[in-house]
This record gives structure tokens, C-alpha cells and sequence, in this order.
């Protein structure tokens, strides 16, 4: 029993940064109908822009939350309308798309690294208090993620399913055309989709920043399982990729309290394979 | 001079990579992005079987060909039925897979320690790795031979019909899976089997060695030289790993500061150059834009052109010692394959 | 008020209309013609779905021959495609609303002329459209059309695999929005017989040209008929 | 060969498209398939040739020895082999691959298509090339080494591509969509030609009526999913069911 509740508890605590990334992802698949590695980067960058507001312009942690989410957001905007747009608008198929945005996740990359090395960089956390829960520990910091990221997958999922932009943003994934024919300015809804979409990334790497530490690769190392998470809980729906993030990392922590950490990878990437076999041609 | 036929080797082995994935992507539209989880596999179980087996070089290789059919039947039946976005993400689980397992699996690979040393299959002194790069060179032109018959011949036209409309071809009476199957199992091997062969290259293998950017690396290659057309892996490995791995990493005269910074410039670079091609020339360098067989036939035209030069010349001083007849055989092969030249542009 | 001249489009390389010309009042216009006469595509070229290759469209005495789609929604022009006419995975709720992002009256007294008009799709307003029947989801596509409060509205083959029964009823609807809201309504059908009754003006088109455009009382069966080859 | 299909249903979401009681085709030469938009004609194509799973129902093949065989268990690409072929509504092409290649590719059996083709670049026979050359020289093809260009020629190839692999039940899916009038009747001339010489019998699903008047001896008509009538042509247009649902009840 209490092994349950360990596994729970850890794999929640664990996942949130991964549950912001996944529902980031999603919308952007839901809309665009390719998966977009270049994602992951949004990840490191928010992690980075956090550091550079954080280290170099001394803001406190929790200040420099908001503007550096922003910020990816914002780079999120211009890969969609320096990139993307053009390459759907030229008519490169889905699978190239995603070959594109491989592409374009090793120039952000490597350019970030051009730009400020590959080291390792420690955000300057606040003061960090413990917490015990049913014989686990936690931080402070864990918590006040938790709730943001609760606080973020609440408004986000609000916003898609109750409000009229999620109503044009669920229309022009559904039915392009007729999204169109109603009135729906596809252009202005992509924008704001992937300005969301980036900043939920952002969000995602600063927590994931601030839980170990910073670097150039932590993006790529997540994007994998930003992916399956996403195509597990149901392509196109935020609500099972919200629903998938926190059972992947109930998994992931309960085969890790288990074995190794690096056999919960594993176990994990196996099931994904099985499951999208089992699907069989359909993607979502 | 020892390291730099190391680097071509390497080359080698990039273009094998990039053939077998032109027959997997280019002919038959398979988005197999888990190269890297084929090539490791090959390049561990070589290493495994060498060393903690203590097995010869030939018999390691016969059980990687073994167990490489089962892996890429698995893999071809777990993926060929989806679509090509699922396809890429499984392929690409496969290989962190792998890279997962080598690290884990401590009690064969040696996880993080490393694994060494694995043996050439020959040893002739100084002149090993030369040999070796003799073979490879052998493997890889064996590799392009086939590609570029496999593009004139009816199972070519066969791959390509599928990769252009898999339900049309169905409906004309092709068995698409099963076709599908064979050459996905093929092309993985192959790629298995390069592992192999790069493992005594590396002598020392390490867990580091099987990261994405290998799968990228020949991916970009096949993308920038035209995954349409026959020569475009070689084409993009030369341009891409020769010109960066070889001409600049290893010859142009940069600073020390900046070496360092050379291999991340050049992933930025890569990248870059695959997002240009893919937006503005989605067909890479040598694009398909006359029937590919035609080009074939030019090529082997020119081919055969250069060959009979070589071949007088061969002749000519041969001739000053031997038989003058002796050049009958010559001309008559090189007729017959004009023959077949003419036979694939009518 | 809606002017067409001398249309011209089609796919790829395919002409499939062709020097068209006419104008629509405060009427209801039919476009008979047998299938693959290019009804479906000069509806989509209307709407700009399909883009205009040659001629003009004017509306209200402005070219929007290059305007895009959502900005012809936004004039007052609504369309109803014959396939792909609802948003399959929303609620018959969040289909009408969608309907309700132009136009300036309350969503709320649309809603109600609506499921006024079409008492089924209040019953169903949780349900999702791509779940309902051929015959609710004709009148869905129409209601959430008809949310837009159009000054046009271009209906493709709102009949088209519904049994008779639904036909009656969805023309019926189609003449009292028409009374009630005073709009224009272009109307493509291959139901002749049906359409002739509730239609002002036919027009025929055969192989994407205009065959004939006249009053309805004035067109016999016959020379229907002939244009229908049968 | 004759086809015939008992309690063929097809529902998606639960709603029928189709319904066939009993009905057979392929035993009159050339017949039609006519009915208004939405009847559920292509369901009705897509069941027969095994690309759609009927909900439930049968579909049974008479082969030429006289005994039925279920279609129910094979896949599309089978029941193509056993002769029942069809042509595309849709233009559906090999844009990779040039005219005659295309042609090629149909027609080579697959033992000569498979790896070993690699060693020998097996030509198929001498018969079937001249078979394909007389094709290209009957149609006005721009460049038969070159690839099909227009809407026109990727149109004329699909329906090429079908006969040259020899079908013996032929469907044809819209042929006049998107083909020049000439060219659609040299196309029935070339298919009649096959239906007299005993190679192969054919259905036509047509919106030109004219074509199917002209040239079927047999219509069936498919009006919310049921075949409503069928008989010879004169009936068929004399038939007030048919002039209803047509143009309207």
C-alpha cells in the first residue's frame, strides 16, 4: 500500500514539469497535425531565459517565472512563422515536417551552445523548505511547482474546452475549412496556439531547470518522452494528455522504485512502441 | 595519415548508413529514425561477442546477421503497418532503447566503463587498416551496385510505386507488406552489420558513441544529397561528413579556441542546412528531375566512356609486353552494357 | 446585391467551370444540374473555398473575388459545404456557437431561432456532431449557418442521401428562414422536383456552363429532364 | 466472372450507408451502376473490392469453374490477383514513376518482381511490352517515357494501368471525370473490344448518363443504399422510380 502511495506521490511531484511540456505539445499537434521535436528546445530555452533573468539580471527566481515563459512563447512564435509556416504553406508533407523540426531543434541547440557553452548552470534558488507527506519528502519548491503547474493545466484546459478561443482553436483543428467558412481567422489562432504552446514549454524547463539543473541538452533529453506521453493520452485531446503525463510519471516512479531508473525508461519506451502497434494505422 | 584513413573509414561506414537508409526511406518512404539503434546494435553485439565471448571475428559476425533478422523482423512488424509519423517516433524508441540497454546491461557491454578491445578479422601489421579500408570500400561499393541496380530493376519500380501510393498498388494485386517487410528487414540488417564492422574500427566502444545526432548525421546526408536519386547518399555523406568531419575538423587550420567550438558549429550548421533543403529544395542536390533511369544510363554511359580510356591505356601497356588479343574481352563486356544502357531508355 | 461575371475555376488542372455570369436578388436560387455538372464547385468558388481563376464575384458593390474565406463570413455570405459541413468531434452546442463569431445580435437569441427552427438539435445539444444522423447533421450544418445571420447563404446539396421525410422537412425550414429573415439564398440540388417548388429562379448548369436561367413557374419537367439526360 | 453480393451492409457511426439484399454484377457484358449523390456507391465499390469492411454481409466470387468463393477473408491486393480490379474516382498516381514504368510495374508478376529481379533486372516478356507499347501508341499520351502531367493523363493512366493487368470483373469508377470526350470514347472502344472478346466483363459507375445509355446493356440503380431497380437500359430509363429519386421525389 504504501508502495503505491510512495509511487503516486513521487510520480506526480516528478512529473509536473512533464504534464506543462506534454500539454504544450499536444495543442500544437492538435492544431498542425505534426509532431514538432523543435519543442524540446522551447524547454531549454525557458530553463535559459529563467537563468539570464535569475543569474545575470539578478531577479529572484519566482519573479523571472513569468517573463521567461513569455519569452519562449515568443520564440515559439517565430519558429511557427519563420519555419513552419512557410514549409506547410510550400506543401512539405508531414513526415518531412518532422524531419524540419529535428532540424530546426539542432540549430537552436547548437546555437544556444554557440552562444553560451555547454556548461552546466544552477539556478539561484530560494530558500528551500522540506516537507514530509505520508513518509515521503518533498520541498518546498516541488510544491509551489506542483500547484503552478496545476494552477497553469487548470487555465490551459479552461481555456480550450470553455471559453470562445478554445472554441476556434478546437473548430480549426477539427475542420480547417469549415473553421474558415465560419469566420475563423486560421493565421491569428495559430499564432496565439503557439505562443501558449511555447510558453507552456518555458514553463516546463524552468521547473525542470530549478528541480536539477540547467543545460543545453535537457530539452532533447525530455522531448522523447514529451512525444510518447502525448501520443499515448490520445493525440488531439489535452485532457488525456494532461491524464497520460501523470500516469507515465506514476510509472516511471514506481518502476523506479523498483530497479533502475534507467529500466523505467526502458519499460517505458517498450510499452510505447506496443501501444502505437497496437493502434495500428491511426495515429490518435 | 593513420588518423585520416580512420575518418574515411568512418566515411564509409556513413555511406553504407545512408544507402541502406535510401532503400528504407528513398524508395520505399519508411521514416526509420532509429539508424542509430540498428548500427549500436550491430557495433555492440560484434563487441560482446568478441570480447566477453571470446568468439572469432567471422563467427561474431555470422551471430550478428542472426540475431539482427530477428531484431529488424520485430521492429519491420511492429512499424510497417503504421503511419509515417508513428513509424518515426517507434523507430526512434527502438534506438534510445538500445542506447538504454548498453548503459543498463553492465554485466556484457560494460556499461559506462567501456568495451575493448575488439580485433580487426586480420592483422598484417602496419598495413591492417589499410586493408580494412580496402574492404569496407569493397562493402559500400557492393552497397551502391545494388541500390543502383535496384533502382532499374522491376522490384525498384516496385518500392517506389509503393512509396507513392501504397493503397493503389494494392488494388492493382501487390502484396505491399510482404514487399515492404523484405527490404525494411534488408536495409536494417545491412545497417546492423555496418555496426559490426565499425566496432573494430573503434577498438574501444562506449555508450556515448550511439546518440541521435548519428541518426541525424545520416539522415541529413540522404536529405541534402536527394533522397530521390541513387547517388545521393554518397553525395550528401561527402558533402556533409567529408566536409566537415574531414576537410575542416581535421585539416583546416583553426585556433584551438575555436576547435572547440568547430563540432557544435558544425551540428548548427547541419541543421540548418536541412531546414534550407527542406523548405527550398525538398529534393536535395540531385534531384530526380528526369526519370531515374535515364540518368542511370548517362552515368553509365560515362562510366564505361571512362572505363574504356582506363581500359586502352591498361591494354596499351600491357600490350607492349603480351598478346595483342588480349583486349577482345574487354570491348565486349563494355557492349553488353551499353546494351543494357540502351535497354533501360527504351 | 451578389454579382457574378464570367466565373472561371476548378483543381489542379482541371477546368470545371467556365464562363459563368449572374446575378442573385432577395430570392431563393436553385442550381439544378446532374451530378458532376460543377454545382459543388461553383458553391466552394462562391464561398472561396476554391479560389476564382477568371471573372469577378462582387458583393454589396465590393470585388471580393481575392478576399479570403473568413472575410467573406464576416460580410454576411454563409456556406454549407455537402461534405465536411460540421466539426465532427464538437458538441451540437459548441457547432452553433461557432456559427455565432460574426454578426452582431446576441448568441443567445440565435440560439433560441434556431432550436426553434430545428426542435432535434436542442434535444441533442450535448451530443457530438459526428455522431448524428445523415439527416440531423444536414440540419446542424444549416443551423450553424444560419447562426451567422447571413445576408447569403450558399447550401450545396443540403438533400443529398436524406430520405424524404428529411427532405421535406429541411426545405420547409429552409423557405420559412428565407420569409422570416428576408436572405438570399443560392441553392444547389440535384432534387429538381422538389427544389422547383420552393425556387424563385433556376439556373441549369451543364459541364460547368450555364445551360439555362429562368423563373421557376416558367421551366417545364421536360426540358429539365434534357438537361439531366435522362 | 460474376460477383454477387447477399445482405451486404455497411453502418458508419452506426448510421447505414448501404444495404444490399441480393444483387449481382459482372453477368452482361457491360452494365452501369447509376444513382444520385450519396447513395453509397463508392461504399458499395469499396465492399466489393474488399478496401472497406463490410459491417456484415457477404461477397461471393463464381469463379469460371462454376463455384462461389467468399471474398470475406481476403485482403484488397487478393482479390485484385483473382481478377477483380478497379479504377479510381480520385486521381491516383506513381508520380515517381514515368508512363510506361507505371505500365511495367502493373503488369509484371510478382515472381519476376521480387529481389531476385535485382541480379537478372528481369524484362517482362516480349508479349507484354508490345502489349503495353500498342496501348501507349492507341492513346495520345505527350511523352510515354515521361511522366503523366496533366489531370487528363494521370486519369487515361489509372484506367490503363487496370486493364493492362488483366482484370475479369473491371470496375470503373467515373471514367469521364476529368477526361477529354474523344478520349473517353477511345477508352470504350478499347474496353468493348476486351468485353467481345470474352477477356473480361465490366461495370460502370457513371453521372454521364449518356455514356451509360450508349454503352451498357445492363443498369443497376443505387439510390439510400439499395439497389432500387435495375434492368436493360430502355427500362431503366422509362422507370419512374429512377426519374424520381433522380431529380427528386
Amino acid at each position: 500500500m504504501s508502495f503505491i502511495i510512495d509511487a503516486i506521490f513521487i510520480g506526480v511531484l516528478q512529473a509536473s514539469p512533464l504534464i506543462l511540456a506534454a500539454m504544450g505539445f499536444t495543442l500544437i499537434y492538435y492544431l498542425n497535425g505534426f509532431i514538432n521535436f523543435g519543442y524540446g528546445e522551447g524547454i531549454t530555452y525557458g530553463a535559459y531565459f529563467a537563468s539570464f533573468l535569475n543569474l545575470s539580471l539578478g531577479m529572484s527566481f519566482y519573479l523571472s517565472i513569468v517573463p521567461a515563459a513569455m519569452m519562449t512563447g515568443a520564440v515559439s512564435v517565430l519558429t511557427y512563422l519563420y519555419v513552419f509556416r512557410p514549409a506547410i504553406r510550400r506543401g512539405v508533407k508531414p513526415a518531412e515536417l518532422i524531419i524540419l523540426s529535428v532540424g530546426l531543434s539542432f540549430v537552436l541547440r547548437y546555437g544556444l551552445i554557440l552562444m553560451v557553452g555547454a556548461e552546466n548552470v544552477f539556478l539561484d534558488e530560494p530558500p528551500i523548505a522540506f516537507f514530509t507527506f505520508a513518509g515521503t519528502g518533498a520541498t518546498s519548491l516541488q510544491f509551489i511547482a506542483l500547484i503552478l503547474v496545476f494552477t497553469f493545466a487548470f487555465n490551459l484546459y479552461w481555456l480550450i474546452y470553455h471559453t470562445g478561443f478554445g472554441e476556434k482553436v478546437r473548430g480549426l483543428a477539427d475542420n480547417p475549412d469549415l473553421a474558415q467558412v465560419s469566420g475563423i481567422d486560421p493565421h491569428r489562432v495559430s499564432i496565439s496556439v503557439w505562443f501558449i504552446a511555447g510558453s507552456a514549454a518555458g514553463l516546463a524547463g524552468i521547473f525542470q531547470g530549478v528541480f536539477a539543473l540547467v543545460n543545453p541538452l535537457m530539452g532533447w533529453n525530455l522531448i522523447l518522452i514529451t512525444v510518447m506521453v502525448s501520443i499515448i493520452g490520445g493525440v488531439g485531446s489535452v485532457r488525456g494528455a494532461l491524464i497520460a503525463a501523470v500516469l507515465a510519471g506514476i510509472l516511471t516512479a514506481a518502476i523506479t522504485l523498483v530497479t533502475k531508473p534507467l529500466y523505467a525508461e526502458v519499460a517505458l519506451l517498450s510499452a510505447f512502441i506496443f501501444i502505437l502497434w497496437r493502434r495500428g494505422p491511426r495515429m490518435a | 595519415m593513420a588518423y585520416l584513413i580512420f575518418t574515411l573509414s568512418l566515411l564509409l561506414i556513413y555511406v553504407g548508413l545512408a544507402l541502406a537508409l535510401h532503400i528504407q526511406f528513398g524508395l520505399l518512404g519508411i521514416a526509420n529514425f532509429g539508424v542509430v539503434g540498428f548500427w549500436g546494435l550491430g557495433m555492440y553485439a560484434m563487441g560482446v561477442l568478441q570480447v566477453q565471448l571470446d568468439m572469432s571475428f567471422v563467427d561474431a559476425l555470422f551471430l550478428v546477421l542472426v540475431l539482427s533478422i530477428a531484431v529488424s523482423w520485430l521492429m519491420g512488424w511492429l512499424v510497417l503497418r503504421l503511419d509515417p509519423q508513428a513509424t518515426l517516433c517507434a523507430t526512434i524508441a527502438f534506438a534510445a532503447i538500445v542506447s538504454l540497454l548498453v548503459v543498463t546491461e553492465k554485466w556484457a557491454t560494460m556499461g559506462v566503463v567501456g568495451l575493448g578491445t575488439i580485433r580487426y578479422p586480420f592483422r598484417i601489421g602496419g598495413g591492417t587498416e589499410y586493408l580494412y579500408f580496402a574492404f569496407l570500400l569493397a562493402v559500400v561499393v557492393g552497397l551502391q551496385i545494388l541500390v543502383l541496380r535496384l533502382h532499374r530493376s522491376p522490384t525498384g519500380k516496385l518500392l517506389q510505386a509503393i512509396r507513392d501510393n501504397e493503397e493503389l498498388c494494392a488494388s492493382l494485386g501487390k502484396n505491399t507488406f510482404q514487399v515492404k517487410m523484405f527490404w525494411f528487414v534488408i536495409a536494417s540488417v545491412v545497417m546492423c552489420l555496418l555496426g559490426a564492422l565499425s566496432a573494430p574500427l573503434n577498438q574501444f566502444l562506449t555508450p556515448n558513441m550511439i546518440v541521435p545526432s548519428v541518426t541525424f548525421a545520416v539522415w541529413i546526408a540522404l536529405i541534402l544529397g536527394g533522397k530521390g536519386h541513387s547517388l545521393g547518399a554518397v553525395v550528401g555523406v561527402f558533402v556533409t561528413f567529408g566536409l566537415f568531419d574531414i576537410l575542416i575538423e581535421t585539416y583546416a587550420p583553426v585556433s584551438p579556441e575555436l576547435a572547440v567550438v568547430v563540432p557544435n558549429m558544425k551540428l548548427f550548421l547541419y541543421g540548418l542546412l536541412l531546414m534550407a533543403v527542406l523548405i527550398y529544395r525538398p529534393t536535395g542536390l540531385l534531384a530526380p528531375t528526369t526519370p531515374p533511369e535515364h540518368v542511370w544510363a548517362e552515368i553509365r554511359s560515362a562510366g564505361i566512356a571512362a572505363g574504356r580510356g582506363a581500359m586502352t591505356l591498361f591494354q596499351n601497356g600491357k600490350n607492349a609486353i603480351q598478346n595483342p588479343n588480349t583486349n577482345q574481352p574487354a570491348d565486349s563486356t563494355a557492349a553488353q552494357e551499353n546494351d543494357g544502357a540502351a535497354d533501360g531508355k527504351s | 446585391m451578389f454579382d457574378v461575371q464570367n466565373l472561371g475555376s476548378g483543381y489542379g488542372d482541371v477546368q470545371i467551370i467556365s464562363e459563368l455570369s449572374f446575378g442573385v436578388g432577395n430570392e431563393i436560387l436553385a442550381v439544378l444540374g446532374a451530378n458532376g455538372a460543377g454545382k459543388t464547385t461553383l458553391l466552394a468558388t462562391l464561398a472561396k473555398v476554391i479560389p476564382v481563376r477568371s471573372g469577378a464575384i462582387t458583393w454589396q458593390g465590393q470585388d471580393v473575388s481575392a478576399s479570403p474565406a473568413y472575410e467573406l463570413s464576416k460580410r454576411g455570405i454563409a456556406y454549407v459545404p455537402q461534405e465536411g459541413n460540421v466539426f465532427p468531434n464538437l458538441s451540437v452546442a459548441e457547432n452553433l456557437s461557432l456559427g455565432a463569431l460574426v454578426g452582431t445580435r446576441p448568441k443567445e437569441d440565435r440560439l433560441t431561432e434556431v432550436y426553434d427552427l430545428f426542435p432535434r438539435l436542442a434535444e441533442r445539444k450535448e451530443q457530438r456532431a459526428g455522431s448524428l444522423s445523415g439527416g440531423e447533421g444536414q440540419m446542424l450544418a444549416v443551423g450553424r449557418a444560419l447562426m451567422q445571420d447571413p445576408q447569403l447563404l450558399l447550401l450545396d446539396e443540403p438533400s443529398a442521401g436524406l430520405s424524404p421525410l428529411y427532405v421535406d422537412i429541411l426545405f420547409q425550414t429552409i423557405t420559412e428562414a428565407r420569409k422570416s429573415r428576408e436572405i438570399s439564398i443560392v441553392l444547389a440540388e440535384q432534387n429538381a422536383k422538389k427544389t422547383l417548388e420552393i425556387a424563385d429562379r433556376v439556373l441549369v448548369l451543364s459541364l460547368g456552363r450555364m445551360h439555362l436561367l429562368e423563373a421557376a413557374k416558367d421551366l417545364s419537367m421536360k426540358r429539365l429532364m434534357k438537361a439531366y439526360h435522362i | 466472372m460474376k460477383l454477387s453480393a447477399t445482405n451486404l451492409t455497411k453502418s458508419y457511426t452506426g448510421h447505414p450507408v448501404l444495404d444490399i439484399q441480393n444483387a449481382s454484377f459482372g453477368g452482361h457484358g457491360i452494365e452501369g451502376l447509376i444513382g444520385p449523390n450519396g447513395a453509397g456507391k463508392s461504399t458499395l465499390l469499396g465492399c466489393l473490392t474488399r478496401r472497406i469492411q463490410a459491417t456484415t454481409g457477404d461477397v461471393r466470387l463464381d469463379g469460371d469453374d462454376g463455384v462461389p468463393t467468399s471474398l470475406m477473408g481476403y485482403q484488397s491486393y487478393e482479390v485484385a490477383r483473382m481478377g477483380l480490379v478497379k479504377t479510381n474516382q480520385r486521381i491516383q498516381n506513381f508520380d515517381s514513376l514515368t508512363i510506361r514504368d507505371s505500365l511495367r510495374m502493373a503488369a509484371t508478376p510478382s515472381d519476376k518482381q521480387d529481389w531476385r529481379s535485382v541480379w537478372t533486372l528481369a524484362p517482362i516478356d516480349d508479349a507484354l511490352e508490345a502489349e503495353i507499347a500498342t496501348l501507349l501508341a492507341r492513346f495520345p499520351f505527350s511523352d510515354p517515357d515521361g511522366y503523366a502531367m496533366s489531370g487528363g493523363e494521370k486519369k487515361l493512366l489509372d484506367i490503363l494501368r487496370c486493364v493492362i493487368v488483366k482484370p475479369k470483373l473491371f470496375l470503373m469508377d467515373e471514367p469521364t471525370a476529368g477526361l477529354p470526350d474523344e478520349i473517353t470514347q477511345d477508352v470504350m472502344k478499347l474496353v468493348r473490344e476486351k468485353v467481345d472478346a470474352g477477356e473480361m466483363t465490366v461495370m460502370i459507375i457513371e453521372h454521364d448518363l449518356d455514356l451509360i445509355w450508349k454503352n451498357c446493356s445492363y443498369v443497376h440503380f443505387l439510390s439510400e443504399g439499395s439497389i432500387l431497380f435495375e434492368g436493360k437500359p430502355d427500362a431503366v430509363k422509362k422507370n419512374r422510380v429512377v426519374a424520381e429519386k433522380y431529380m427528386g421525389v
